[in-house]
């Protein structure tokens, strides 16, 4: 393809030239991820961050879906935020941040929140799906159509003072295909959704800005990653130390009472994609057409009133 | 090596995570010496762990926020040895010496 | 004091609530952070998030140090300045950002290079210092003050796919007092620098924009914790768990080829302060009217070649 | 166990980071069987691990990155199983059955 093949620009060359040096990036990364169309689900506390660092590395389409209007008590820890905007749009708000960071890229605003209904179709129009959002039935949606339309997931949650990571689906491969050790989903890492009486909402429980802000820079190093060195591309991702197919859950544990120390994170080692995964495994019925006509049920599976959803 | 098998035990830690250090004394890690053989006189698995852990570590009286219907809560991981439990066999797991297991709340907000 | 004891007021109750109710924060936490002097060395790729995550929550005076002004090659990662701000000085850009994102906090710019000249006089206004500069000379320097006014350091820095943190001098002790394990200065952890022909720079090796984020952030949340918990005072700080006085060395590897994994980040632990320390040990001569008079010669002991100097 | 202590190994890990691993084939961890006695009879320490590194491990000509003057460059530090090198004995530290070896370069740029 010619876009694959192009020179840089030079003020492309000049604004990223300090990441086109560096080994594994080069020309070639940076025209990969110039060509590539990336989707940050959420425009809160890890969607500001991770927005920032994919705009600034030149990710050529960045699709933002956020329903939300900025709030003040946001703005501790949405750093693409201002004062100035509270009432705006959150994917208005950002976007003008990101414009002032980076003109280059391509921003799309969805205003909307996602639901069973508009997923696939905003899906759809990217290759690679960060889930930025702060509740459990969206992620599980997020997931499910990830699956169908073959998306890798890099996903993200933090409440208090934890915060957790994982690349899903990543290489994509066929619905219940399970043979030979393919990536796993989000159902087949967390299969069954905890008690809505165990849930900790960052509302109810508060949350550190620095360790959200962590943890959304982090997902953008990852998706940087996957982009720049096609780590989504099946044949690229075959090595045995991708670390991908049996991808680790990092864990972050911030501690106000002493410094960050040997257990301030962690990785664990996830397995692999479940033969009886509802959503991937070799005998699920999951399809675009059912999620869209409500089935499954996302709200009843989380066992959320209808009236606390959101993004 | 001693005849008195029902006072042996295994030393092994155990951590908690993601909001779950709230309920056993605010402490991220513990040292626990787990008798080796359970009840039953079968060697100590997850299973026997977890039960020993509600019955002798935890100090909150919010015993569903860890343990349901006498297995371990939905939403929660289980680790062993930085692996998740699937991969070693669940409940089924026999503890060993040394052994590290975590108990994660997975977490959602954003 | 009266301000520790204060009302919080009705924006500041809203603006960082979500903050306040973390459990150990609280209000007493907040008011600390509201009443602190906290100083950012370098408005850069450590420095620009690390300035948004204090600012969000709320530390109530905030000096910023930086000679350069904004380029474009500066602008994938140092995410606090803009597009149109190219030319602008950094410490004036990063504020404008700042100002906008929380507008309560008092920014105090210092538009120059950090000097042995005027180093002192500007951190010693200051509670607590964020070293986020990108050279060695200027390290040491930094932190022979900081022992020398016995201000706290959070410290790290970054080139090309690597991060370090650590923090220093936390509880600040007496120069000279090696009695009861006091936390080491960062000469006690690097008492010799490398030779000059073995060290990258971020213009000669690049830079990933996430690496030196993460890095960034991480100081903001060890900066936040320190003064919210008041662990730079000394009878607050001698638990044993705290991980100060013989302080973690974080490191962060980033790797383009493969997921985040279990090596990607490391706390290594380091010593408590050395007793032949050429700054903070029993014999020490280091003054601050030496450093000001030019003892030591930083630059000669760093083996830097006098133009090549840069904050 | 054996009488052969001339080919007895200790088995270890060798990791590098903060860019050392750019000399040591861009591997970040390495596997190594060192011997248990060094050339002088004694056994196995630090001083003769960075020794041996140069002369097996390393692949690059520039030593002077990794080495100078017999000693290790200043501006690496040096962690044995995770703590630096000053709390365990610096180069006299005798190596031990899986020990980890860590070689970082201290960084500088921001
Ligand atoms: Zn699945
Ligand atoms: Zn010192």
């Amino acid at each position: 393809q010619d876009e694959d093949n192009r020179r840089l620009t030079d003020e492309e060359f000049e604004r990223y030239s300090r990441q086109v040096i560096v080994p594994g990036v080069g020309k070639e990364g940076q025209l990969r991820l110039i060509n590539s169309r990336l989707l940050i689900i959420g425009a809160g506390g890890l969607g500001c961050p991770a927005a920032q660092y994919v705009a600034g590395a030149g990710v050529g389409t960045i699709g933002i879906v956020d329903g939300d209007v900025v709030e003040l008590s946001n703005l501790h820890r949405q750093v693409g935020h201002s004062t100035s905007r509270i009432g705006m749009k959150k994917v208005d708000s950002l976007i003008t941040h990101l414009e002032g960071l980076n003109p280059l890229p391509s921003y799309i605003p969805h205003p909307v929140h996602i639901t069973p209904q508009n997923a696939a179709d905003i899906i759809s129009q990217y290759d690679l799906v960060m889930d930025c959002t702060d509740n459990l039935a969206t992620r599980y949606l997020i997931s499910d159509v990830c699956v169908l339309l073959q998306k890798p997931l890099v996903s993200a949650a933090s409440v208090q003072k934890s915060g957790q990571l994982i690349v899903l689906n990543c290489p994509p491969t066929p619905q219940g295909l399970v043979e030979g050790n393919c990536a796993p989903c989000y159902r087949c890492c967390f299969k069954k959704p905890p008690p809505p009486s165990s849930m900790m909402s960052c509302g109810e429980a508060g949350i550190m800005g620095p360790v959200v802000g962590m943890m959304g820079v982090a997902q953008a190093g990852e998706a940087i990653k996957i982009i720049a060195s096609a780590l989504h591309l099946t044949s690229q991702s075959d090595g045995p130390d991708r670390n991908l197919r049996q991808p680790s859950l990092l864990i972050y544990t911030y501690d106000l009472e002493s410094a960050v120390g040997p257990y301030s994170f962690r990785a664990l080692k996830m397995g692999s994609r479940k033969k009886n995964c509802f959503a991937c495994g070799e005998n699920s019925t999951l399809t675009l057409e059912g999620i869209k006509s409500g089935n499954p049920n996302y709200d009843q599976f989380c066992s959320v009133p209808a009236s606390s959803r959101s993004l | 090596m001693s005849n008195q098998t029902e006072i042996d035990t295994i030393p092994i830690t155990v951590d908690f995570s993601g909001g779950l250090e709230m309920l056993f004394s605010n402490r991220r890690r513990h040292a626990v010496s787990l008798p080796a053989i359970d009840g039953a006189g079968k060697p100590a698995n997850i299973a026997f762990l977890i039960d020993y852990l509600c019955k002798n570590l935890m100090k909150d009286p919010r015993t569903d926020l860890f343990v349901l219907d006498n297995h371990i809560r939905p939403g929660i991981l289980v680790l062993i040895n930085d692996a998740d439990w699937e991969l070693e066999g669940e409940e089924a797991y026999e503890i060993q010496p040394r052994d590290n297991i975590l108990f994660v709340s997975t977490l959602h907000g954003g």
